[in-house]
């Protein structure tokens, strides 16, 4: 006689060690293996874009920090891409590269925090996430020197960033980006041929490059699956047609190689930097703008690859001070739509390291 | 460098393929009809030469008088992009059909127009709201939404 | 599989288990901030200020509040309005010095501090006497005078009026190279 | 130091109470502080006065044990460590047990009292009844139990029956997984571990764990390399440690069995957790490092250090390696461990046979035979645990997805 079994329903989150925030994952498991899963969003919902129709251009700045709260410097970027593009508006040279750099450090800042907590939902007791973080907290120490906060930053204005660099960042870039390197390597080591990890998984969650552009993901995942499509080498913006570098991409795209692609990715930003650093010259670093910009009558949808995906910002202008509609294009939140699909048949356990290489950030996700 | 392609070159060729579904084009917009949305798009979609297979994103806006639905649609394979808009009258129960079918990307997008700005979208398997509960009163993102009831 | 990435792993952790570490005690060390470094506690100079009311419209949160009377008999000659409230509500505040970046006059400076825990909400709100009493310790954000002053605020002595200087005008456009030497510091004195 | 060195604890305690009159023990001195008749108040006060003084000097060891993890694994992960209460934050156990002591105690709504509040306490019980086998030095036990290596066995498995208890009485779902999990991996795991100690079983020829320790002329983890790797996996799983947390895996079911007990309840689960390091460690200590000998120091120093040098290696694997997953976990327990400990066993005795010498007692090796089956037995352990790493695939293919209805035949 068969055993009687019965699927149970267990809400994963809002509460919960490894929903990277307030995610709420409702699934029905049989034993321990998923039968079906619906993500429930909206537990960190503030209505940024609501309260985007109501700032100045200006304003809407700090708005796009609380966004991705591990990544505030590519949401600057993204949305200043959006409005100059908007109110056509070319920033300055050095103002482009100290925003690539800035960028870029960001990129590397939010990849840490993606590997390690992916560790940290694989089980290792938080030892790889603090040495994560301990690079982290170096970037963070730049990003003080240049804006003077951690991790809201609020760094990029339309028309380029606020403010020069101060005379001791460029020192202690080179510093990092000297140390940074072996980091690496050390991560590497600890990680990348690590049995259990790897056991754990290669193989898992398995999500093909259809499937994935079909779903819109974007980023590091849809790289994973073997497509490169990197905003950045296909649609340079800013000065990224300057500069080399590789797009690392995946084979299986499964949970390992998104895993590694992120520290392939890390690499490769350091490369961007290093040429930044080499070719960016003297110049303003903020074109003249008023303080008020008053877009033309227009729409206009600005893009860049940011750590997690296509981040794109959809900004409608009536003519006035405050954008007619600010619309945010959260990779986090459309990347999740393939979370069902790759998840359905896998146990518990792969669950919660799915959701943790999609890598996902619920202030981005909830808005 | 992805390419923008213009209104009116895809209005051109819309005009044999779904005969009477364009409303308008300027620069790089296309309006279309919104109940023939579906059909446009699965053109775009599959049209040798056009290919748009990666939906970037689905967005509403409220121009008071009507909604916008804009969809802004990029090929990986031809490395272009468009932005193809339908404009949904009426305030009470504005939809056009979804375009889950084609593309999945569509499902959270979709659900979050919903949910935001009451659009629906006919024919979506799971439309429900999807950041705010079922039952919240009003959709936020329309201009006459001024207060959040308590 | 033959065990020998979990061998290279016990390998790192155990290198990491020599080296210093990387976070402090907090109370007993402490991390010294760079100058430009957002901080609480704003510097305020009233000798500066025309209570012109940038900061207030600047601000993205509305949290700035300033009530003003005209003081003198000839306002039209550079008498400024008196100021009865500038109230800012740093419970709210998120420091992203607009405020700082809108002053026309250069009267408002981010502070330098962090350490402005208050036993109530009400409390966390900075009124003007607080701002006349508060330690003039600014930070050097979007005041590029003072950086090239070489202030540190932790370091160095508290900063009155007449040296904290006036950005130049010219600071943020294009032609910034060719006036630099104009934006030393002895310019900037009003 | 006489007291601990070279006299049995309960002998010398019994002795000073009941001297030498009563025949069941020996001893050495004349009279006894009590009368003549009175050995009964004496054994029981003895027996009293023995638990007392060894559960808290176990209790102190274990809070000096949580200190050293908590602080070795900031090390280990470039923090500091708890530092805050008293000098160098040692005082740190005290501040926690004061906490967990002072919490209110919350019972889940509709929870069978009995089965919620029984698992802490045969959690405790069981890690505390393993300290009356183990000779903590040269002739310093509490009972020389003549099955000692099957009592250890025995109690340890009963952690299985209070995990599940737990599980199943919190009325939450993690911990019904975690439940699920504690019975399915701690029974696999208990059979490489009972497997692979039969090999130092065959070599000293006793159960009793004093006399296993005796008969260790070469230290018995040069003899079983294999055995020692087998039983020291098995064992970290049985106590929950990684890469084998799957009963707690924090970032899967929260906090597994125990995330709906709070105060002191979670605070004994707490200190089963960290004492049933300790006493697997002493175990393996006993069964495979030659126990309390050494050179120079008192024997039961010996003993220490040598718990805490394998505690440190705990310390270590739980600072770097992730978790498996639970099927992974019952792999590893049923493809590798299994075959390995049983061609453990069938090394060992061949080799015994072969370079055992006939004696009265039975069969037994010289010190050059003892040589050569160490080089043997590495050789075979190094070699059969590369191929068996080469063979084992603990990757498992998706799993199909059953389908939600019951059949009809169910339904029926």
């Amino acid at each position: 006689m068969p055993i009687r079994s019965e699927p149970v329903t267990v809400n994963v989150g809002p509460q919960h060690p490894s929903t990277h925030g307030v995610l709420r994952l409702r699934v029905t498991f049989d034993g321990e293996v998923i039968l079906d899963m619906e993500p429930v969003f909206g537990y960190l919902h503030r209505g940024s874009e609501k309260l985007g129709e109501e700032r100045t251009y200006t304003q809407v700045i700090t708005l796009t920090d609380r966004l991705d709260y591990v990544a505030s410097m590519t949401n600057n970027q993204a949305y200043v891409l959006a409005a100059e593009k908007l109110a056509g508006i070319q920033a300055p040279e050095r103002g482009m590269y100290l925003r690539v750099i800035a960028a870029e450090l960001q990129r590397v800042a939010s990849h840490l925090v993606a590997t390690g907590f992916l560790l940290n939902d694989l089980g290792a007791f938080a030892t790889p996430l603090m040495y994560c973080f301990r690079e982290r907290e170096r970037i963070l120490d730049l990003f003080e020197m240049l804006c003077g906060a951690r991790i809201t930053l609020s760094y990029m204005r339309v028309g380029g960033v606020f403010q020069d660099a101060p005379e001791d960042f460029w020192p202690a870039l080179r510093k990092f980006m000297a140390d940074m390197p072996h980091y690496l390597d050390e991560y590497e080591q600890l990680l990348t041929d690590n049995e259990i990890l790897v056991t754990r998984t290669k193989g898992v969650s398995i999500l093909n490059a259809d499937h994935a552009l079909n779903a819109s993901v974007t980023g590091p995942v849809l790289r994973a699956s073997g497509l490169p499509w990197d905003l950045r080498k296909i649609d340079p913006y800013e000065i990224y047609n300057r500069v080399q570098f590789d797009v690392p991409v995946g084979k299986a795209g499964d949970n390992y190689d998104r895993f590694k692609i992120r520290i392939d990715e890390m690499r490769q930003s350091l490369r961007i930097i290093e040429q930044c650093i080499d070719q960016i010259g003297p110049g303003p670093v903020r074109a003249i703008v008023p303080s008020l910009i008053r877009p033309p009558i227009g729409d206009a949808y600005g893009r860049i690859e940011g750590p997690k995906g296509e981040l794109g910002f959809y900004l409608v202008s009536d003519g006035s001070i405050a954008p007619y509609r600010f619309k945010i294009r959260s990779p986090s939140l459309i990347n999740l739509t393939v979370l069902r699909d790759i998840l359905i048949g896998w146990k518990l356990a792969d669950m919660i390291v799915t959701l943790g290489s999609i890598d996902i950030n619920m202030g981005e996700v909830d808005r | 460098m992805i390419r923008e392609v213009p209104g009116e070159e895809l209005a051109r060729r819309l005009q044999v393929a779904c005969p009477g579904a364009v409303e308008a084009w300027q620069d790089i917009s296309l309006w279309v009809k919104p109940q023939r949305i579906l059909e446009v798009c699965r053109f775009l979609n599959q049209m040798p030469g056009l290919e748009f297979n990666l939906l970037n994103s689905i967005s509403g806006v409220d121009y008071i008088e009507h909604f916008e639905v804009v969809y802004h649609v990029t090929s990986t394979i031809n490395l272009h992009s468009a932005v193809i808009k339908a404009r949904v009258y009426g305030r009470e129960e504005p939809s056009l059909p979804s375009v889950v079918s084609l593309w999945q990307g569509a499902d959270f997008q979709e659900r979050e127009v919903w949910d935001l700005m009451g659009v629906r979208f006919e024919g979506h398997p799971n439309m429900k709201r999807i950041l705010l509960w079922e039952g919240y009163p009003g959709f936020p993102l329309r201009k006459d939404y001024l207060e959040a009831p308590r | 599989m033959l065990g020998l990435g979990i061998v290279n792993g016990l390998i790192v952790t155990m290198k990491n288990f020599f080296r210093k570490p990387f976070t402090i005690s907090y109370p007993e060390q402490r991390v010294l901030q760079h100058p430009r470094f957002r901080g609480e506690e704003f510097t305020w100079y009233e000798e500066r200020c025309t209570a012109c009311a940038s900061c207030a419209k600047f601000c993205p949160l509305g949290i700035i509040r300033i009530v003003t009377h005209p003081s003198g008999e000839t306002p039209t000659e550079g008498d400024s309005y008196a100021i009865d409230a500038f109230d800012i509500d740093i419970g709210r505040c998120m420091f992203c010095g607009l405020c700082v970046e809108a002053c026309p006059y250069d009267a408002l400076f981010m502070g330098s501090g962090f350490e402005e825990a208050k036993p109530s909400r009400r409390n966390l709100v900075i009124t003007v006497d607080h701002l006349r009493a508060a330690d003039k310790r600014p930070s050097t954000w979007f005041r590029p005078q003072l950086e090239a002053q070489g202030y540190d605020p932790h370091k160095g002595t508290e900063v009155t009026w007449r040296d904290a200087g006036r950005e130049h005008f010219l600071y943020h456009v294009p032609q910034r190279p060719e006036q630099e030497s104009s934006t030393a510091t002895e310019e900037g004195k009003p | 130091m006489a007291f601990l060195e070279g006299h049995a604890l309960f002998r010398n305690l019994y002795c000073l109470l009941a001297g030498n009159l009563d025949n069941t023990v020996a001893c050495s001195g004349r009279g006894g502080l009590l009368p003549v008749g009175w050995e009964w108040l004496a054994f029981a006060i003895t027996a009293f006065a023995i638990t007392m003084v060894l559960l808290n000097v176990f209790l102190v060891v274990t809070m000096f044990y949580t200190y050293m993890e908590r602080r070795l694994l900031g090390r280990f992960q470039g923090r500091l460590g708890p530092n805050r209460a008293g000098p160098f934050g040692l005082l740190q156990p005290v501040a926690d047990a004061i906490k967990l002591l002072t919490k209110e105690s919350i019972v889940p709504r509709g929870t069978d009292l009995l089965l919620h509040n029984l698992p802490p306490v045969i959690m405790v019980a069981t890690v505390f009844v393993t300290l009356a086998i183990l000779p903590f030095g040269e002739d310093t036990f509490v009972a020389n139990l003549n099955v000692g290596v099957l009592f250890f066995l025995a109690i340890t498995s009963v952690n299985a029956l209070a995990i599940f208890m737990a599980g199943l009485s919190s009325g939450n779902r993690y911990a019904v997984f975690s439940g699920m999990r504690a019975v399915a991996q701690l029974i696999s795991y208990e059979v490489p571990m009972v497997l692979s100690v039969v090999g130092v079983i065959l070599l000293a020829g006793s159960l009793s764990l004093v006399e296993i320790v005796e008969a260790q002329r070469i230290p018995f983890f040069l003899l079983q390399p294999l055995g020692l790797f087998i039983f020291v996996v098995a064992i970290s799983a049985e106590m929950n440690r990684t890469p084998f947390d799957q009963l707690e895996a924090e970032s899967e079911i929260v906090a597994g069995f125990h995330t709906e007990y709070t105060g002191m309840k979670f605070g004994l689960f707490y200190l089963a957790e960290y004492a049933a390091v300790l006493t697997s460690a002493a175990v393996i200590v006993t069964l495979f490092l030659d126990g309390w000998n050494g050179p120079w120091l008192p024997s039961p120093l010996w003993f220490l250090i040598k718990v805490f040098f394998l505690a440190f290696l705990f310390i270590w694997v739980r600072a770097t390696l992730p978790r498996l997953r639970i099927d992974q976990t019952m792999a590893f327990a049923w493809k590798f461990l299994l075959p390995l400990s049983l061609l453990n066993i069938f090394v060992t005795a061949t080799l015994v046979l072969l370079l055992g010498e006939e004696t009265a007692t039975g069969v037994a090796l010289s010190t050059g035979g003892l040589w050569a089956m160490a080089g043997i037995n590495s050789v075979v352990a190094l070699a059969s645990v590369l191929l068996f790493a080469r063979m084992v695939h603990l990757r498992t293919p998706v799993h199909p997805i059953p389908s939600m209805q019951p059949s009809p035949s169910e339904v029926a």
